[in-house]
């Protein structure tokens, strides 16, 4: 079973999906959660089974799908993406879990499910267009979802989310369908197989122009400053759980998406890229914070604080080396737990008040003291206070970039005040001062259903922030050997230089590490 | 010993999260009571440590688990005692360990007693990570872990709007140095390859002069902002919001000499940069100028004592940068406990006076509460550094050694500032103390604190008094760590004019103050004085229009830079999105006539369409026919 | 003058060019019809005509298959014709525009 | 003297026309059992002419197999040309009528069907069809299509109504249009080489260096005109929506596949031989006859308010999209005609179907057109399956994957990368993303809004009014090639590249 651990991740959900169908409206819920806790369990198993010690894919699946265009059903995981993976299941479950609005509850648990299949499908994938298709096929439920179950503006906000992700990934498919032509001029045989890619060394006038048409794919996913727009829309009006999934899971797919191919295909080009992107990073970080500042809905404020967030997450990508690629891989998984936290506790007041303007809470914490604990500890998670986890993420990432530029990093680092600006006067206006609504005076604090999605986030924002080494550590061997590849395969003088050569050197420093 | 050092370490944390487990549950007395009572463990489990370094025992070094390792990167939960390290553990542990006690009384009727201990216990924790860590990491964790409780201790009464403000207003001006001390860490790493103490000072001996700067510069910013120095200063007068303890020992004694801490622990590095230590000692010695310059006029009790703290913090500074650090580490040790207890002895004042902090508004208290007002006058004399107490032996060890490496102007600011430090502790003193029972007029009733609140205090009274004795057994012990730099003048003539002329100076200085607000009617400043409306008076009491200009040329333009932002991401951003998919729509919308539905125009188009198409075709069968004339006449153009 | 292929092809165009003209003006169904003919009987002009330049029976073969098509064409449009007719008792072009847009 | 004709009848190849002749027999049997006996019902023809066209398909599986073994089979006078893409575009044609076909076994009662002509001349049709791609004989290609065209105009006018009449006579006059156009065309070709066989014309221009290359444009541009017009090429499209409108949606569903493959092939072979000889002009006006009509078609679709009127445009679109594949003229590009059009039938067809199925006699006050938007609202609520049916083949016409339309889409635009038209592959995966707005907007409607009050009262009845168990398995046919497609690509792509190749396109 273990061979095919992968296959059953991706489609499990999809047939438990089909067989939805048949459920009782009224057992649904039960029958999601329990789906999603298999699948929950499934990848579990999945990261027990896993060998840390190997730095390449494990679990691969090799079928033919259509061989003589060179695709093929090929899957594997790596220490990259095993844990968002992971995430994906855990979100899924906890989102089911924490559902409030019973409005067609079944299509609803339904549609996750197959959203489920296609996010372990996109960090799965080791063929080209087997990722292309459930990067695609993922829009379709999360439009469902944000159309369906949105606000007043639903459907201009998924329409827009849909048709902006699909322009940008039709480009990047232009773009896989060159690498495959080059693959097919360097060996005469068509190959959409990443792994295949990654031995064909392009010269880098074709890396510049491939990698700027993955780019427009994937920063339009990330979403990257200035095509960020259509996030806090889709933010603002999807319900709870798809700003969860979303935030927590779909967005990583564009970050992943660049440590996946861009970096490892285009290593001349990244470093070519690298000063423009991480500018464009800064913007993010700073001006998106700027904006999160001036917002009067909570939930716009974690909207484009995940704008600003993953920007620091670009930008340790970009740093081209083990520290801040591990850390960006690491901050990928920090930003979904903490910010989809965030939008699950954003969903916990409006599920009570139906307004998420500021203006409308204040004193919050008098009334629900246990919500404002919990909303505390996220936001703190989110402005990266230490020991929890997105701290680790950010200072790798900072640290990892600090190599490339001082004067970069000094001005990312700006993240860290303008982070902290918006969040404590967003929990300052929610939560502190007098409680001047009446409706407010009697809120309930949380309730079970909200406790069991939220605390499992809380001991995870914890523990990784105490212990990340479980998961930095199968992350750190992956990001070496991906950081080894591109040292390899770069062309230039400066790539060579940028990139460092970490065979040989931090496999005997591991050993002494481990002495310790 | 590694025993003691967890116990030292996680008792704190045990504590905070006993009580965080009552946070939601009405008033538990026990709580407070097993808090101090596992803070105190930790205390002895310090005074365990201390008595294990003092007697020659070796530095206890542990490495409890790793924390992250990536590529080079290897940090670890690394726990250091040394000479250092356990001075300040002893002050932690002991401070805090007096101020929960205390807190058992002053917060008996707030309904938040079980919260206060969890975020006051866990602040201890996180101090203790602080100092104890044995690398730029962990005192990172440390570093931020007190400024989030600082913040929710300022916040505590979070009903308050200025209370509020004021956490938000600490954290995020801790966040601004925070970020370039996380640069210096950074720089640190990537010059020495390790975040350890132990593996990247001594490798710092061999890097260039010009890295070693930036990295001390950015570690000292970092420091400045958790030890509030010019320009970062206005957080910590903001701060009096809190409640009393958590001035006491957060606001006085601990968090925010962490950032002298730092530039003890990397004396190292300052040692070889003595540009920046000068800098270093100059803004301290400016700071203390300026800080107590704010004290002389201020209104409210509580920021009074704030500046005093800023000043000594200067203070501290101005002997770390002279590389004294041993000095400065004594100061800080001396300056804990009489600051502390200066903060608490408030604190009853404020509890007998139903949160007045005016001291206009006080006087003659003296007879309701002896015992507050001896400690309180103590404290000051302390603070003021008359001899024999701990403020003396501190403070003349700076001025000493201020005046020993030659810089002169920086001895004459900061002698100039211990008769300022003089005359307003004895203003306050005097005028809560003594004179005219103002109180009455507005219809309270003092009483002294509870007693076993005195009681806990009295151990910082007895350190207030003694500490100054200690200064030996200290010396040597700390320099088994630290650069034994001695001060010695080279007269003893000097140095005997030098100490006398001091406690005069500054015993006239607490006789004006003595003068002017006990023994004679005081005037309440109701703005008609012709002092009061010199420049200089406003000038000091509105804090030199600093938190103004904050205010005015930082807050504000960030309000606004941030709203235009956001009117430029919809207006400008988004819009050229959407204005992108409009193209196609209108363009669709005003084109769709061509379709009229009329056979007549359809077939037309078709015609129109075969036309143009053969027109083009004649145009390219002529060039083609014509081409080699074209290409002469081209040609003869100069194309 | 002898008259030559290029007469005949000259002559089919203008024919031809008088069909598409036709085809654009008229707004009756019928003239309309006419026009077609016209159009593609200026084809068969020029078909015959280089059929007997080249010699063989090619071109003309095609005439008679154009001329084939022209009548069940004809056959088919008058058809619609009529019953256009029929239903709405005029056979005006401008009758017909209830698609459109 | 006139000698005698000696023609040898195996010289003859009369195999080569089996394919066109069994279609000619059903019609002539279908009309001779109706002159026998009246009235009969409509479902012996539907079988009748579903069993011809099974037979049709045996034949053509005959001739692909004579394909794979000889190659290219010459006959009757050399008039019939049997190709690889002569075979695959008759498995198009005849295995698109078969899906058609039982779509005239609906649930309400419609005027055509009734009547046994229609199906007669629907099998004529087909001939005509088979007929026009079977061949490199401009005369043949003429006959064909004049064949095909007439009964297809009579094919919509059957439907009887106001709309369908104006549809055939707009159609009608145009395609009369377009026949002068491809005569006189012919007639330029004629005459500057003296034969009216493609291969020829193509061979005695190469010889003589195209030396009146001005008048060889004069040719193409009429020849070009009058496929424009079958291919529904902007601006020679006009035609297409309205006719679309005014017939059945089956019809219009038919309409958009069948004969739009036929005029593609033609046009490969009229084109192409062109194209590789360097023929600039041509490039550029396939070019920008590709990016204009799949940009413009895509934003006419953005702005209808109907959705049998969108898929029109969208076909339109869809329709430029292939064009490229002439303009690249590469085996690649050629094979990712015929799999995109493969792909392109069933979906297509099932989309319409899908309208068909919900076609109603009257029309309710908040719908001005038959398949107004609106009628679409809250699907998902009344009658879940056929919602999620309808937004699968609307995905798939969007080229979102893994449903069919995505496979030809990527072989198409790779077809472009490997040619060098690196921009035109931008200008083709773009457009798709334009195209994405209008078919999300049916599914908005479908999953988004609430339903109209009276589909609520009828459990959305309406959705399936004229289904029947016929049309539904058709249907039912048409999603699970749209699911599943990613599994018959690989053998379908081999078997179209060998046919194609072997062809010499």
């Amino acid at each position: 079973m273990l061979d095919h651990i992968l296959s059953i991740l991706i489609f499990f959900p999809a047939l438990a999906g089909v067989m939805g169908f048949m459920i009782n409206k009224e057992s649904m819920r039960a029958y999601g959660v329990s789906v999603a806790f298999i699948e929950f369990a499934l990848s579990l198993w999945l990261w027990f089974a896993f060998d840390n010690n190997i730095s390449g894919m494990q679990f691969m699946e090799h079928l033919p799908l259509i061989p003589s265009f060179g695709i093929n059903y090929i899957l594997g995981v790596d220490g990259i993406s095993l844990f968002i993976i992971i995430l994906a299941a855990f979100f899924t479950m906890i989102g089911i879990a924490s559902l409030t609005d019973t409005k067609d509850v079944k299509n609803m648990i339904i549609t996750l499910l197959f959203l489920q299949m296609t996010m372990i499908g996109v960090f799965s994938a080791l063929d080209g267009i087997v990722f292309y298709v459930f990067w695609e096929l993922s829009l379709v439920p999360m439009l469902y979802i944000i159309g369906a179950w949105g606000g007043p503006l639903r459907i201009y906000a998924s329409v827009k989310f849909f048709l902006y992700t699909f322009a940008g990934s039709l480009v990047m498919l232009v773009g896989m369908l060159f690498m495959a032509y080059f693959f097919y001029q360097a060996t005469g045989v068509w190959s959409f197989a990443i792994l295949d890619w990654y031995r064909l060394i392009l010269p880098e006038s074709f890396q510049l122009w491939l990698f700027a048409a993955f780019f427009v794919g994937f920063a339009i996913k990330v979403p990257m400053f200035p095509f960020h727009t259509w996030l806090p829309y889709a933010h603002g009006q999807a319900p709870t759980i798809g700003s969860v999934i979303l935030a927590a899971i779909l967005l990583k797919m564009g970050t992943y998406a660049f440590i996946r191919f861009s970096l490892p295909l285009f290593p001349d080009a990244s470093v070519y890229f690298m000063y423009p992107i991480a500018v464009i990073s800064i913007i993010m970080i700073i001006y998106t914070a700027m904006v999160a500042y001036a917002q009067k809905d909570v939930k716009q404020v974690v909207a484009y604080s995940s704008v600003s967030h993953m920007g620091v997450i670009i930008l340790g990508t970009f740093a081209l080396n083990v520290e801040g690629i591990s850390g960006s891989v690491f901050l990928m998984i920090a930003h979904g737990v903490v910010s989809g936290a965030l939008f699950l506790l954003v969903g916990v007041i409006y599920d009570r008040r139906h307004t998420k303007l500021m203006s409308e809470f204040g004193g919050l914490a008098h009334v629900m003291p246990k919500y404002a604990t919990i909303f505390g500890i996220m936001m703190m998670a989110s402005v990266g206070m230490p020991l929890t986890i997105n701290f680790v993420g950010e200072f790798l990432s900072l640290l990892g970039f600090y190599q490339q530029s001082h004067i970069l990093t000094l001005l990312a680092g700006i993240a860290i005040v303008v982070g902290a600006i918006y969040m404590l006067s967003a929990y300052k206006k929610m939560f502190f001062g007098e409680v001047t609504k009446e409706e407010n005076r009697n809120l309930p604090d949380v309730n079970k259903r909200e406790l069991i999605a939220l605390i499992p986030l809380v001991l995870i924002t914890i523990w990784l922030g105490i212990y990340p080494k479980p998961v930095l550590g199968p992350i750190n061997n992956s990001v070496e050997s991906v950081v080894q590849l591109m040292h390899n395969k770069a062309t230039s003088e400066e790539a060579k230089m940028r990139i460092p050569n970490v065979s040989g050197v931090v496999i005997s420093k591991t050993a002494t590490k481990e002495a310790h | 010993m590694e025993l003691y050092l967890y116990i030292a370490l996680f008792a704190p944390l045990v504590s905070s999260m006993f009580s965080a487990l009552f946070t939601n549950t009405p008033k538990k007395q026990f709580v407070g009571i097993v808090a101090s009572l596992l803070i105190f463990t930790a205390f002895g489990s310090s005074t365990i440590l201390l008595s294990h370094i003092l007697g020659g025992g070796d530095i206890v070094h542990v490495e409890m688990m790793t924390w992250m390792a990536t590529g080079n990167l290897y940090i670890p939960f690394g726990f250091v005692v040394d000479q250092v390290s356990v001075t300040m553990m002893m002050v932690v542990t002991l401070v805090s360990t007096i101020v929960h006690i205390y807190s058992i009384g002053y917060m008996d009727h707030d309904k938040g007693f079980n919260r206060f201990f969890a975020w006051l216990s866990a602040f201890v924790f996180s101090m203790m990570i602080l100092v104890m860590s044995d690398n730029f990491a962990g005192l990172f964790i440390g570093w931020e872990g007190v400024g989030l409780c600082s913040w929710g201790l300022i916040g505590f009464w979070f009903h308050k709007e200025v209370a509020t403000w004021a956490a938000n207003e600490a954290f995020i001006m801790n966040r601004i140095a925070d970020l370039a001390m996380l640069i210096g860490i950074f720089l640190v790493y990537w010059n020495t390859g390790s975040l350890q103490y132990d593996i990247a000072f001594p490798a710092m001996a061999t890097l260039d002069p010009s890295t070693l700067t930036w990295m001390g510069i950015f570690l000292f910013i970092g420091a400045m902002g958790k030890s509030a120095q010019f320009p970062l200063h206005t957080w910590l007068a903001d701060a009096m919001e809190g409640p009393t303890p958590v001035s006491a020992l957060i606001h006085a004694a601990t968090m925010v000499t962490a950032g002298v801490y730092l530039v003890i622990r990397s004396n190292e590095l300052y040692d070889l940069i003595p540009n920046v230590g000068l800098f270093i000692a100059s803004l301290g010695a400016f700071v203390a100028l300026f800080a107590a310059s704010m004290a002389l006029v201020n209104r409210d009790m509580k920021r009074i004592i704030a500046y005093s703290t800023l000043s000594q913090l200067g203070y501290m500074f101005v002997a770390a940068g002279l590389g004294a650090y041993w000095v400065a580490l004594f100061h800080l040790m001396a300056h804990a406990f009489f600051k502390a207890l200066l903060f608490l002895g408030a604190g009853n004042v404020m509890h007998a006076m139903h949160d007045e902090l005016d001291p206009f508004k006080m006087g003659g208290l003296y007879k309701k509460m002896k015992w507050t007002a001896i400690m309180m006058t103590i404290a000051s004399i302390a603070l003021a550094g008359i001899f024999p107490l701990a403020g003396f032996f501190s403070k003349d060890a700076i001025l000493e050694a201020a005046f020993v490496e030659h810089h002169f102007i920086i001895y004459s600011v900061i002698l100039f500032t211990a008769g300022l430090t003089a005359f307003y502790s004895f203003r306050l003193v005097a005028m809560i103390f003594h004179g005219e029972e103002r109180y009455k007029l507005f219809g309270i009733d003092p009483h002294e604190a509870y007693k076993f609140m005195l009681v806990g205090m009295s151990p910082l009274l007895i350190l207030a008094i003694i500490a100054g004795a200690l200064k030996g057994t200290y010396f040597e012990m700390i320099t088994g760590l630290l650069p034994n730099t001695e001060y010695h003048l080279h007269s003893e003539l000097t140095y005997w004019i030098m100490t006398i002329g001091t406690q005069v100076f500054v015993a006239l200085a607490i006789m004006y103050a003595y003068k002017k607000y006990a023994f004679s009617p005081v005037s309440v400043p109701d703005g008609t004085s012709k002092m009061e409306n010199s420049f200089m008076y406003k000038l000091l009491l509105n804090q030199y229009y600093i938190p103004y200009a904050y205010e005015e040329y930082i807050v504000k333009p960030y309000n606004e830079l941030s709203a235009a932002l956001w009117k430029v991401d919809q207006n400008v951003v988004d819009a050229s999105v959407d204005g992108i998919a409009n193209i196609f729509y209108k363009t669709g919308e005003n084109t769709r006539h061509m379709q009229s539905g009329n056979l007549s125009t359809m077939l037309k188009w078709m015609v129109a369409g075969t036309v143009a198409l053969l027109s083009l075709a004649v145009v390219f069968g002529l060039a083609a026919r014509y081409s080699g004339e074209i290409r002469t006449i081209l040609s003869g153009l100069g194309v | 003058m002898e008259i030559g292929l290029n007469h005949y092809l000259v002559l089919s165009t203008i024919l031809f060019a008088i069909g598409l003209v036709g085809i654009m003006r008229r707004k009756n169904l019928l003239l309309l019809f006419f026009a077609t003919e016209i159009l593609l009987n200026a084809v068969n002009i020029a078909f015959a005509a280089i059929s007997h330049y080249y010699g063989d029976l090619t071109g003309q073969m095609f005439a008679f298959f154009v001329i084939a098509i022209a009548a069940s064409e004809l056959a088919v449009g008058l058809g619609l014709l009529i019953v256009w007719y029929k239903r709405h008792g005029n056979i005006d072009l401008d009758t017909m525009t209830s698609m459109r847009g | 003297m006139l000698s005698p004709v000696n023609v040898s009848l195996e010289s003859l190849n009369l195999i080569t026309l089996a394919p066109m002749l069994i279609p000619i027999v059903g019609a002539l049997l279908i009309l001779v059992i109706d002159i026998i006996k009246g009235g009969l019902d409509k479902t012996l023809y539907v079988v009748l002419s579903i069993l011809f066209l099974a037979l049709d398909f045996g034949a053509l599986l005959d001739a692909a197999g004579v394909f794979t073994k000889d190659g290219i089979v010459l006959g009757v006078f050399n008039v019939m040309l049997i190709d690889g893409l002569a075979i695959l575009s008759q498995f198009i044609i005849v295995a698109t009528s078969m899906l058609f076909i039982p779509l005239a076994l609906t649930n309400k009662r419609f005027h055509e069907f009734s009547y046994p002509e229609f199906f007669a001349l629907f099998l004529f049709m087909i001939a005509g069809f088979q007929f026009m791609v079977a061949s490199d004989n401009l005369i043949l290609i003429f006959v064909g299509l004049e064949t095909a065209s007439l009964a297809l105009y009579t094919l919509i006018a059957m439907h009887n109504r106001d709309k369908s009449f104006e549809a055939a006579v707009k159609y009608f006059t145009m395609g009369a249009l377009a026949a002068g156009f491809y005569s006189f065309g012919s007639m330029v070709f004629y005459a500057l080489t003296g034969s009216i066989e493609i291969n020829q014309i193509a061979t005695i221009l190469a010889a003589n260096g195209y030396v009146d290359i001005g008048f060889v444009l004069v040719g193409v541009v009429f020849l070009l005109a009058s496929f424009a017009f079958k291919l529904s090429i902007v601006p020679f499209h006009t035609w297409t929506p309205d006719v679309y409108e005014g017939s059945s949606a089956a019809m219009a569903g038919y309409m958009s596949i069948v004969p739009k493959i036929a005029a593609f092939v033609v046009a490969m072979r009229l084109f192409e031989f062109l194209i590789h000889s360097n023929v600039v002009w041509l490039e550029v006006v396939l070019y920008a006859f590709v990016v204009i009509t799949m940009t413009a078609a895509n934003m006419w679709a953005l702005v209808q308010t109907d959705v049998k009127r969108m898929l029109a445009y969208s076909s339109i679109s869809h329709a430029g999209f292939v064009m490229a594949a002439i303009l690249i003229g590469t085996t690649q590009s050629n094979s990712a005609l015929f799999l995109y059009w493969i792909l392109f039938s069933f979906t297509n067809l099932g989309s319409f179907s899908m309208l068909w199925i919900s076609r109603q006699k009257q029309l309710p006050g908040y719908q001005k057109t038959d398949h107004s938007f609106e009628k679409f609202s809250g699907m998902i609520k009344t009658s879940p399956m056929a919602a999620i049916v309808m937004a699968i083949f609307m995905l798939s016409l969007a080229g979102l994957p893994p449903f069919a339309l995505f496979w030809g889409k990527i072989y198409m635009i790779s077809s472009a990368v490997t040619s060098g038209y690196t921009v035109l592959a931008l200008i083709m995966a773009l457009n798709s993303a334009i195209a994405g707005y209008y078919y999300i907007k049916l599914i908005v409607y479908m999953f988004m809004k609430d339903p109209i009050e009276s589909n609520i009262d009828n459990n959305g009845e309406l959705y399936v009014a004229n289904a029947t168990t016929a049309l539904k398995t058709i249907i039912g046919f048409a999603i699970i090639a749209t699911i599943f497609a990613f599994l018959a690509i690989d053998p379908l792509l081999e078997f179209v590249t060998s046919f194609v190749y072997n062809s010499g396109y």
